[in-house]
């Protein structure tokens, strides 16, 4: 066990808030304070916290639609999260972006994408822009197994390596592309061996694990940041809930939910910190409940917070000046 | 008659067909064992087989390209893109491959082939997944383009694109697949190029098209509080395109009103506007009016949204500018 | 002053503007060893070095994707596409990523980058590799489109967009590489959203952009022997679009024509037409006449291409339609 | 040696005639009867020849825009090629495709096409259609060295073996895409080797070789046609020419240009066969005069056919019932 002890704390307060959070939201869609299309990460909390605690603050992470996990454990606030899910002008995007689009900036996280595939290359153009101006920080890349069927998953790859650019590609294997199994939508369905394709080294683990997640992200990212190139990991993990809100996922069976409900990242870790003697019962109640007050604040704040205004409409499309 | 959805129009339509021609068979994402995203091909996989009813993997540009081979070698496939939006990813199949093979090829070769894809917006999907863009498939030629508005349309329509054989973009409405209509029990056809009024009316004709049809006819009735009977049609397919109805119409009322979903800057609108203008200058008593989306990308927030997207008042509001 | 040709103009630009910020760097097919395949970067991997002229993988969608990644980053990309046919395999890249991010983010990035595109028909190239599509970007908002006409706007337009903090298409015509055209010593910039007037007249308005900016002017020499005087307006940006100059030109000639080379239905003449009708309609002796190319792919055959891409003689025959 | 000898004097025929054919159409492209974009294929003669004889004249072929020799190898005529390349009314396609799109459906060839990787996914959906049509028939599916980083390629070759197709993917590794040294474009540049990454035996062959390309491709056609599913031959070859009519092609070497030369597939064949005491010296002059013979009435027949009638201009785009 090389994490820290302090480190697995703060693992664990991640996919504790993670967790409430995304049932936050399950209550806000239900209850109709947030639409559109909203994918929850429950069940896969161990993959954003293990790898994300890995990076340096100035390090990058661009994902997919999601994101919420992500943009959670990079730094964001809860609030500005949940305002953005609501619809609000105190939102990290304004209200603009939702669910798919999370985005912040000075949390170094280049955002969320709702184009299967399509934050590949520009995660990769990110490694780029870091070599170039000589930045030893490296990008994290995620995506899921069907989009390593994409054509821009071949193209990002190759140029990845190409330019032996410091990109951790980080596949979160969940088994499944909306309603289709990984089996039906890849001819060779492990996928961390697709990274051989491209001269560049796969790396399985188990994204049940965050311990075993954040061991193997470490130990990569040190390699790409010292200059070794890209490097990918297939974490495998499992999704709760439907696809998106709108998902009953009638495509799995029970007895497979279950099996993989028994590996849950949660309780796992925190067992293990008990008995480690790491924190006792009282502090795992209060980081559940430090989380709960979170969400319960962060979805106050977003329900009190205003709409965008009118104007914003056509705020934020272009720079001003750029009309000469 | 009976009623039916929208979203069932569409399985009955191929369920029809694919039992009419052997030669028919359906490939996309979540076509079979989900039964589609909407629910349109519920029921094929069962009745056709998983060779007939084919589940794919995410990559839109490989299943067009797939589907433009075997068009091209005796069977009729029917190619579901889930929505539009990711048909952008197979724009270069789409435009410079499917609609110009035969041209090219010097008419050597038909396409019999279908491009079914769900398009639109008004749910809070987001900048990315709200798109209206048969503008850039009406301004390619080589492809028809068709936008149903209603269950009865879409069946009659759906059938005839089967049998057509020339590619056809078939494009079905998000907000109206569960809508109901009705349809009758025996098989019909409807045919392309000939545009249906929704609404008879003197005064003023306004165009429209797919879920815009509704949001025209709704339009129409609180203009007939002020006294004003608007005309509304509904090409129902934009290539070919029966201008003839449109400018009969026109002939009479003298004002017309262009109303799309799409960006309003080099819509569609602006293409119906230019012919009515050029051929009814000196007939018309005011120009011909256009009501499209804010040129911005689609924002999340529900009220933001609602200002983006076209409605029953902003048409009120164009009609009545050349009326009053 | 100088005369250089269109291509040089096109190095030029680059050279000083990567000479003054060490940030811009060139991607793209082809871009170094060989120096662009319309000589356009010609020289300046020599000056530059491979790391800020890079040669780049057969593959559209990564090198824009790349290049977004780049711009949030930090650096100010010029990402070549050879031509845009070839863009038309990045098309989701280009509208889905990078025309949105800066809005669906709420305006926390700008994306200080450049997309050069050579494009245009008029030498057998055939249907694939023939097209003019600008209208396809017009419609969607989040990008500048720029289309230069000679050397002098070329570079003067180049310079601005490599130093606009928002994506710019800028599109350059495959039969201009080699016009030549007198260009200052010193350095110059040309503002976006300002027409040129390249012929002044008082009879009939004639707007055009790129190649077809040539066939207009050499219309308006053959409509001088007739006695009709026309002004060739040439927007030089389609996004953001002076449409005060073509109004007030209008206002004075009462007559206009919009030419482009692309596809005549839905093209951008479609929306400059629909804007002139709408503002001027009480103004116009007749209704806007549209000169573009005939709803076909282009045909290799050297008399069917003529026949397909507008000239000098079609845009006569509209003038004279609505002069005489 | 398991290539009877009239397969071998077959093979050296088409050799000879691909060689004339294309210094002719060198010829005729300085002489100005023929346009546009013109690739040749000096130099890789033996690939087409080698792999194409290998099929049965029912399975399919499909290409990219450097495909005359495999138009001729599927048996489509001179003359037919030729006036299709001067653009005449007698061309394979009528004059309406050119040089980069050659389709002859009667010989079962499925097109040239001019996206680079645009072919790959059509040519998997022809091998769908033989499967599900349960004919023997094969694909052979042709692409470049720089194809094999298009994001369709990724596709193509998943969903190949996905479903296991009958498809010969052919690799013209001439190691150059224009002017992109292979090593330069592709990560891992051994492209046979790509194809583990889905699961699909790769195979390499001397590309120079007419003899051993025939061998490997009769074993690989076998293979696809008894149910083995896709396969995947690197032949490596060398274009003697610029990568088009309007390339030097100054980026290779002459040292390397004329080691490749040594090893000109033609005189192999020929020495092999007079050595084996298959053909003597006579029967070789006299093939190289019949080429000579067939390639000058070629020309002379395309420079005698009519242009397309203006007409032509609007014919092929639909069928013509297509239209209700
Ligand atoms: C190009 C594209 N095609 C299709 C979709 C619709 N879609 C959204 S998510 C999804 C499944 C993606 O599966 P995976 O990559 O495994 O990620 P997961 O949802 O399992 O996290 C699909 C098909 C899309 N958003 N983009
Ligand atoms: C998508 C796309 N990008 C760029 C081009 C321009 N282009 C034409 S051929 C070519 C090189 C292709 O190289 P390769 O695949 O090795 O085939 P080769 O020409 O060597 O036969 C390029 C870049 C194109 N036609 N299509
Ligand atoms: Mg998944
Ligand atoms: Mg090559």
């Amino acid at each position: 066990m090389t994490i820290a002890a302090a480190d697995q704390i703060t693992m664990y307060r991640n996919m504790v808030l993670i967790r409430r959070f995304e049932e936050g939201v399950a209550e806000a869609y239900a209850d109709g304070f947030i639409g559109g299309f909203t994918h929850l990460y429950i069940g896969q909390e161990a993959v954003a916290t293990g790898s994300i605690t890995a990076l340096n603050h100035d390090d990058y992470a661009i994902g997919t639609y999601r994101v919420h996990a992500h943009a959670l454990v990079r730094g964001s606030s809860a609030r500005s999260l949940m305002a953005e899910l609501y619809g609000r002008s105190t939102g990290v995007c304004k209200g603009k972006g939702g669910s798919m689009h999370f985005f912040d900036l000075q949390n170094y996280f280049l955002g969320g994408y709702g184009i299967v595939g399509g934050n590949l290359p520009i995660g990769v153009g990110a490694a780029l822009s870091m070599q170039m101006q000589n930045r030893d920080a490296v990008v994290m890349n995620f995506f899921g197994d069907g989009a390593s069927n994409q054509g821009v998953f071949h193209e990002a790859l190759n140029m990845a390596k190409l330019w032996n650019l410091p990109v951790i590609f980080v596949c979160e294997n969940n088994f499944y592309g909306i309603g289709t199994d990984v089996r039906t939508s890849s001819a060779f369905n492990e996928i961390h061996k697709k990274a051989q394709g491209y001269g560049i080294p796969g790396h399985v683990v188990n994204g049940m694990d965050v311990v075993a997640v954040r061991e193997k992200c470490e130990e990569l990212v040190r390699y790409a940041r010292q200059g070794g190139g890209p490097v990918l990991l297939e974490a495998r993990c499992y999704r709760y809930q439907g696809h998106s809100m709108t998902d009953a996922g009638k495509y799995r069976s029970v007895a497979e939910a279950e099996l993989w409900k028994k590996r849950d990242p949660i309780p796992r870790l925190a067992k293990s910190m008990l008995e480690s003697g790491i924190v006792d019962a009282v502090r795992i109640e209060a980081i559940q409940a430090e989380a709960n007050e979170i969400v319960t604040d962060a979805m106050s704040f977003a329900e009190a917070s205003p709409r965008p205004a009118p104007e914003a409409l056509y705020e934020d499309l272009y720079v001003e000046d750029a009309r000469a | 008659m009976p009623e039916i959805r929208y979203y069932e129009a569409v399985s009955q339509a191929l369920a029809e067909e694919m039992t009419r021609d052997p030669r028919v068979f359906v490939l996309g994402e979540d076509v079979g064992l989900v039964g589609g995203t909407f629910r349109a091909t519920e029921g094929l996989m069962a009745e056709f087989g998983a060779r007939r009813v084919r589940d794919t993997p995410i990559a839109e540009a490989g299943i067009i390209g797939v589907a433009m081979g075997a068009a091209m070698t005796g069977l009729r496939p029917v190619a579901e893109l889930m929505t539009l939006n990711f048909g952008i990813v197979a724009m270069d199949q789409i435009i410079n491959h499917v609609s110009k093979a035969r041209y090219m090829f010097g008419g050597q070769v038909n396409l019999p082939m279908v491009i079914r894809a769900a398009a639109g917006g008004g749910t809070q999907k987001g900048a990315q997944h709200s798109h209206s863009i048969e503008s850039w498939f009406v301004n390619a030629p080589g492809i028809r383009v068709v936008l149903p508005s209603t269950p009865y349309d879409l069946k009659g329509l759906l059938k005839t694109a089967i049998r057509c054989e020339d590619p056809v973009l078939f494009i079905e409405h998000e907000m109206l697949y569960n809508t109901k209509g009705e349809v009758p029990d025996g098989e019909y056809l409807l045919p392309f190029g000939v545009a249906d009024i929704k609404r008879p009316g003197r005064d003023v004709t306004i165009v429209a098209w797919s879920k815009m049809v509704h949001e025209a006819l709704r339009a129409a009735e609180l203009l007939a509080i002020e006294g004003i009977e608007a005309e509304v049609i509904d090409p129902r397919t934009l290539d070919p395109l029966d201008l003839d109805t449109i400018l009969r119409s026109v002939l009479r009322t003298r004002r017309a009103v262009v109303v799309e979903e799409g960006w309003r800057t080099v819509g569609v609108g602006a293409e119906i506007a230019s012919q009515i203008h050029e051929a009814l200058f000196y007939e018309l008593e005011a120009p011909v009016q256009r009501v499209g989306a804010a040129d911005v990308p689609t924002p999340y927030a529900s009220n933001l949204e609602k200002l983006a997207l076209p409605d029953a008042q902003r048409i009120v509001d164009a009609v009545l500018k050349i009326t009053l």
